[in-house]
C-alpha cells in the first residue's frame, strides 16, 4: 500500500503576506462575515440547545457504567479482576465471592466504581472477557450534592438498564 | 485662599514623601513615597502656573523615570532578605540632620531677604505649551540640541552596559 | 455660580465618571456575545430575571454577584499586603481618570456663557492622557511584584515592559498629530476635525494621518493589554500574568479597570482620529442653524429604524427548537413594546423641540445631545473593533512583540513625524 | 509666598542630601539624587514665576532630560552590579574594576 503524498504549498513567503497587513484584513473580513451572518439570523449558530433538547447519543458513546446480567437475572461478572487491573484511574474495586448457582466459580461480592475517579476511558469494557461491564447507559450528567453518592455499588450497577437494544449494541461495533 | 490650602497640602505631602524615601528600608516603599513627592510637586508647579511643566513632571518623572525604577526593583525581584542591613541608619540620619541644620538656616535666611511677591495664577498663556515651545526653539536651541545628543548617548550607554556580554576567550 | 453652572458641572462630572462604569457592562456583554457570534456560538444567554434575559446582559449581574460574594483571599506568603490591595485600585482609577479629559460634545453656549463638555476642564488634554496611561503601569508592577510568585512576577515584568515600550511609539504618533492640529487641547482637536478637506471629505485624523493612526491603534492595543498583545495573561505559559493571586472583588477591579482602559483608549482614538463628537459634514454651527430640519428628519427616521429593529428582535428572539408557547416570543414582544415606548418618548421630545419658539437654548441642548450620542456610538464601534481583533488575531510571541515595538513602530513613527513636518512646512 | 516655595525647595534638597549621605542602598541613593534634582526644579519654577519669564521652565525641561538620561544609565549600572555581586549595598561596590 503506497501512501498518497500531497505536497502543500508553504504559505507566508510572498511579500504581501510578510507585510501582514493584507492578511490581517482578510482574516478580519472572514471573522466579520461569521459575526454578521449570526447577528442577522441566529438560527444558523452551530449550537445544541442542551438543557431543553437532549443530545442524541450514538451507540459507541461512553456514558455511565452498568453491569450486564444473564437472562435469568444473575450477574455475568465472574470477578476476574481484568477491569480492575486495567483501570488507569483505579476507580474499580472488586471483592470476589464464591458462586453457588453453578454458572462459574466466582462472582463479585462487592463491585464499586468511584465515578469521581473514573475518567470514562472505556478500558474496563475493552478488557472484560465476558461482556459483563458496559458503558451504554446513555447517562451523561452525573451530579449530586455529596461525594458518597458517586460511589456506585453492585446493586445500582446491575439495576441500570442499557439505552440500546442488543442488536443495536452489537451493530455499533463496541 | 484655596490656593494656600492646596499649597499647604501639597507641601506637607511632598515633605512626608521625601522623609519616607530616606527612612524606609525597602526600596519599593521608598520609591512609592518618592512618587507621592513627585506628584505633589507637579501640583505645586500647577499652582505656580507652569502648565506644561506640570504635564511633563507627571509624564516624565512620575510616569517614566519612577516606573522605570519600580520596574528595575521588580525585575531584580528585590525582597527584604537581599537588602543591606542598615541597622544604624536612623543614627546617621539624625547626625546628618544636625550637620545640615546650619546650612538650612543659612539658606532660609537668604531666601527670606527676597522681596515679597504674590503667586497668583498668571493668565495670558504663561507656561503654556506654545509659549514655552517657542522659547525653547528660539533662545535655547543649542542647549536643546546638546541635550538631545546627551539622551542619545545615554540610550546607547544603557544598552551597552546592561545588554548581554559576549564571552571573550 | 448660578444654578445652571452647578447643574452643568454636576452633569459633566457625572458623565465622565459614570459612563465608563456603565460601559463596563456593555463591553463585557459585547465581548462575550460577540465572541460567541464570531465563533458561531450563542454566548451567554441563559441567565434571566423572571424570564427576561436582556440579550445576555443579565449574565453580567450574575457574574458580578458571584465575584462580590466570593471569598477574598490574600495568601499568607504575600508580605506587602498594602501594595497588593493598592495595585488594582491604581489600575482602575488611572483608567477612569484618563477618560475625564475627553470632550463628549462641543462647547455648550447657553445665554451667552459657554460651558466646556469634558470631565476635567484642562487645556493639556492629550498630555494628561499620556501621563495617566503611564500611571497604569504602577498597578501592574505592584501587582506582579507583591504577588511574590514566579508567574505573577514574570507576567508583571512582561506587561510592564510592554506598556513602557509601546508608550514611545504612541507618544511619537501623537507628536505628528500635534503638528497637524497645532494644539494639545482635545476639544480644539475635535473642532478642527469638523472642517472639510477639499470641501467634501471630513477632515478626520485618520485621513490626514493614516500611518499615525495605524501606529497609534497598535500601541493602544498594546497599552490596554488586549490581544494580540495580551501575553501578560498567556494562559498556557504564565496562567494569568500579574493577577494570578487575585480573587473576588480585587480581581473584579482589575477586570473592570481593563475594560475602562479599553473604553478610555477607544474614546481617545475616536477623539484624535475619528472626529470625536463631530457628525460628518455637519459641524456644530450647521447643526445649530438647521436644528429643526434635522429634528424633523430624525422624527421620520426613528420609527422606520425601529420597525426594522423590531423585526430583527422578533426573528432572533425565538427558541430554535420545537417548544410549546415559546416564552421567548412573549419576551420579545415585551422588548419590542419597551423600545416602541422609548421611540414615542423621543418623538415627543423632538416634537417639543419643533414647537419650541425660543431660538438658541433648545437647539443648543439638542445639538449637545446629538453629539453625545454620536460620540458614544463611535466609541462603541471602536470597542467592537477591539473585540473583533481579539477574536481574529493570534497572540504574539514576546520577542516578536518587542521587535514590532522597537524595530518597526518606532522608525515608522519617526518617519511619520518627518513626512508630516515636511508637508506642513511645504503647505504653510 | 515665594519664600514658602523656596523654603520647601530647600527642605527637600536637604532631605535629599541626607538620603545620599546616610543610606547604603544604591537604589535609595539614586532616588535621593532625583529628589535633589526635583528640589532644584521647584526653585527654578518659583523664580520663573517670580520674574514672570519662562526661561526657568526651559531649564527645568533640560534638567528633566538629564535626569532621564541619568536614570537610564544609573539603572543599567545597578543591574550590572546586581548581576555581579547579587547585592544592592553600596559598600560592596567599592572596587573600581568589575
Amino acid at each position: 500500500m503506497s501512501a498518497k503524498v500531497k505536497t502543500m504549498e508553504r504559505k507566508g513567503a510572498s511579500f504581501s503576506e510578510k507585510i501582514y497587513f493584507v492578511e490581517i484584513f482578510r482574516g478580519m473580513a472572514t471573522t466579520f462575515g461569521h459575526f454578521w451572518k449570526n447577528l442577522l439570523d441566529n438560527s444558523k449558530l452551530y449550537v445544541r440547545h442542551y438543557p431543553e433538547v437532549e443530545p442524541e447519543i450514538p451507540v459507541r458513546w461512553r456514558g455511565r457504567h452498568r453491569l450486564t446480567s444473564h437472562d435469568d437475572g444473575t450477574v455475568k461478572c465472574v470477578a476476574c479482576f481484568m477491569c480492575q487491573t486495567n483501570c488507569p484511574a483505579n476507580c474499580i474495586a472488586i471483592e470476589a465471592g464464591e458462586r453457588l448457582d453453578g454458572k462459574a466459580e466466582k462472582m463479585p461480592a462487592t463491585f464499586t466504581i468511584d465515578l469521581l475517579e473514573c475518567i470514562y476511558c472505556g478500558y474496563c469494557v475493552e478488557a472484560c472477557p465476558l461482556d459483563a461491564i458496559r458503558m451504554d447507559t446513555g447517562i451523561y450528567s452525573v451530579t449530586d450534592n455529596n461525594r458518597e453518592s458517586f460511589v456506585l455499588g453492585l446493586e445500582e450497577l446491575l439495576q441500570t438498564p442499557g439505552a440500546f437494544s442488543e442488536e443495536e449494541y452489537k451493530k455499533g461495533g463496541a | 485662599m484655596f490656593a494656600d490650602w492646596l499649597f499647604t497640602g501639597f507641601s506637607i505631602l511632598s515633605v512626608l514623601g521625601a522623609i519616607g524615601l530616606v527612612t524606609f528600608r525597602h526600596p519599593m516603599n521608598g520609591a512609592m513615597s518618592l512618587v507621592i513627592t513627585l506628584i505633589s510637586l507637579a501640583g505645586l508647579y500647577a499652582l505656580l502656573s507652569a502648565k506644561l511643566i506640570f504635564a511633563i513632571q507627571l509624564i516624565v518623572y512620575a510616569g517614566a523615570i519612577m516606573s522605570l525604577i519600580l520596574f528595575i526593583i521588580m525585575f531584580l525581584n528585590v525582597q527584604t532578605d537581599d537588602l543591606p542591613e542598615e541597622k544604624d541608619r536612623f543614627l546617621y540620619l539624625i547626625g546628618g540632620g544636625v550637620v545640615l541644620a546650619p546650612v538650612f538656616f543659612f539658606l532660609k535666611k537668604i531666601v527670606q531677604s527676597l522681596p515679597a511677591s504674590e503667586t497668583t495664577i498668571v493668565g495670558n498663556g504663561f507656561g503654556g505649551v506654545k509659549e514655552v515651545g517657542l522659547l525653547l526653539f528660539k533662545d535655547w536651541l543649542l542647549p536643546f540640541e546638546i541635550v538631545s545628543i546627551l539622551l542619545l548617548v545615554a540610550l546607547i550607554g544603557a544598552v551597552v552596559l546592561a545588554g548581554k556580554r559576549r564571552v571573550s576567550k | 455660580m448660578s444654578l445652571l453652572d452647578i447643574i452643568l458641572v454636576a452633569v459633566r462630572v457625572a458623565f465622565a465618571a459614570f459612563i465608563p462604569l456603565c460601559f463596563i457592562a456593555v463591553c463585557v456583554w459585547m465581548e462575550r456575545r460577540g465572541a460567541g457570534f464570531f465563533q458561531d456560538r450563542a454566548g451567554p444567554n441563559r441567565a434571566n430575571i423572571f424570564g427576561f434575559r436582556a440579550a445576555g446582559l443579565v449574565q453580567n449581574l450574575a457574574d458580578g454577584a458571584k465575584l462580590f460574594f466570593k471569598e477574598d483571599v490574600i495568601s499568607d506568603h504575600i508580605k506587602h499586603k498594602f501594595y497588593f490591595v493598592l495595585a488594582p485600585l491604581i489600575v482602575f482609577f488611572a483608567a477612569l481618570v484618563s477618560f475625564a479629559v475627553v470632550p463628549f460634545a462641543d462647547t455648550l453656549v447657553l445665554n451667552g456663557k459657554s460651558y466646556i463638555m469634558q470631565g476635567i476642564p484642562i487645556d493639556i488634554g492629550i498630555l494628561w492622557f499620556l501621563a495617566l496611561a503611564g500611571f497604569g503601569v504602577y498597578g501592574i508592577i505592584l501587582a506582579g511584584w507583591s504577588s511574590r510568585n514566579k508567574y505573577g512576577l514574570l507576567g508583571g515584568v512582561r506587561s510592564a515592559a510592554q506598556v513602557i515600550s509601546y508608550e514611545i511609539p504612541m507618544g511619537l504618533a501623537i507628536v505628528s498629530l500635534l503638528v497637524v492640529y497645532g494644539t494639545v487641547n482635545l476639544n480644539e482637536m475635535a473642532q478642527f476635525q469638523g472642517k472639510l478637506l477639499f470641501g467634501f471629505i471630513p477632515m478626520w485624523g485618520i485621513i490626514l494621518q493614516p500611518l499615525g493612526f495605524m501606529i497609534f491603534l497598535i500601541a493602544a492595543f498594546a497599552e490596554t493589554n488586549r490581544t494580540p498583545f495580551d501575553l501578560a495573561e498567556g494562559e498556557s505559559e504564565i496562567v494569568a500574568g500579574f493577577h494570578v493571586e487575585y480573587s473576588a472583588m480585587k480581581f473584579a477591579i482589575f477586570f473592570m479597570g481593563e475594560y475602562i482602559a479599553m473604553f478610555a483608549s477607544s474614546a481617545i482614538i475616536v477623539t484624535l482620529y475619528f472626529g470625536g463628537y463631530q457628525i460628518p459634514f455637519l459641524a456644530t454651527d450647521t447643526l445649530i442653524s438647521y436644528a429643526k430640519p434635522i429634528a424633523f428628519l430624525l422624527m421620520l427616521g426613528l420609527p422606520a429604524g425601529m420597525y426594522f429593529f423590531a423585526g430583527w428582535i422578533r426573528r432572533n428572539n425565538v427558541s430554535h427548537y420545537p417548544r410549546e408557547n415559546d416564552p421567548r416570543v412573549y419576551e420579545a414582544n415585551i422588548y419590542i413594546k419597551c423600545f416602541w415606548g422609548l421611540v414615542i418618548v423621543l418623538e415627543l421630545f423632538l416634537f417639543a423641540l419643533l414647537l419650541c419658539q425660543s431660538e438658541g437654548s433648545a437647539a443648543h441642548i439638542f445639538v449637545v445631545l446629538l453629539q453625545v450620542s454620536t460620540f458614544l456610538l463611535k466609541v462603541t464601534m471602536m470597542i467592537f473593533v477591539y473585540i473583533w481583533v481579539r477574536w481574529t488575531l493570534p497572540r504574539f510571541r514576546y520577542d516578536q512583540l518587542q521587535k514590532l515595538g522597537w524595530q518597526v513602530l518606532l522608525p515608522l513613527a519617526l518617519l511619520n513625524i518627518f513626512i508630516t513636518g515636511a508637508i506642513v512646512v511645504a503647505l504653510s | 509666598m515665594i519664600q514658602d516655595y523656596l523654603i520647601l525647595s530647600i527642605i527637600l534638597f536637604c532631605i535629599g542630601i541626607l538620603g545620599v549621605v546616610s543610606r547604603r542602598n544604591v537604589l535609595i541613593i539614586f532616588m535621593s539624587i532625583e529628589l535633589m534634582l526635583n528640589a532644584a526644579n521647584l526653585a527654578f519654577i518659583t523664580f520663573s514665576r517670580f520674574h514672570e519669564s519662562m526661561d526657568g521652565h526651559v531649564l527645568v525641561m533640560m534638567v528633566m532630560a538629564v535626569a532621564a538620561a541619568e536614570a537610564a544609565l544609573a539603572l543599567a549600572v545597578v543591574i550590572l552590579l546586581h548581576k555581579h555581586k547579587g547585592k544592592l549595598d553600596s559598600n560592596v561596590f567599592s572596587l573600581l574594576k568589575g
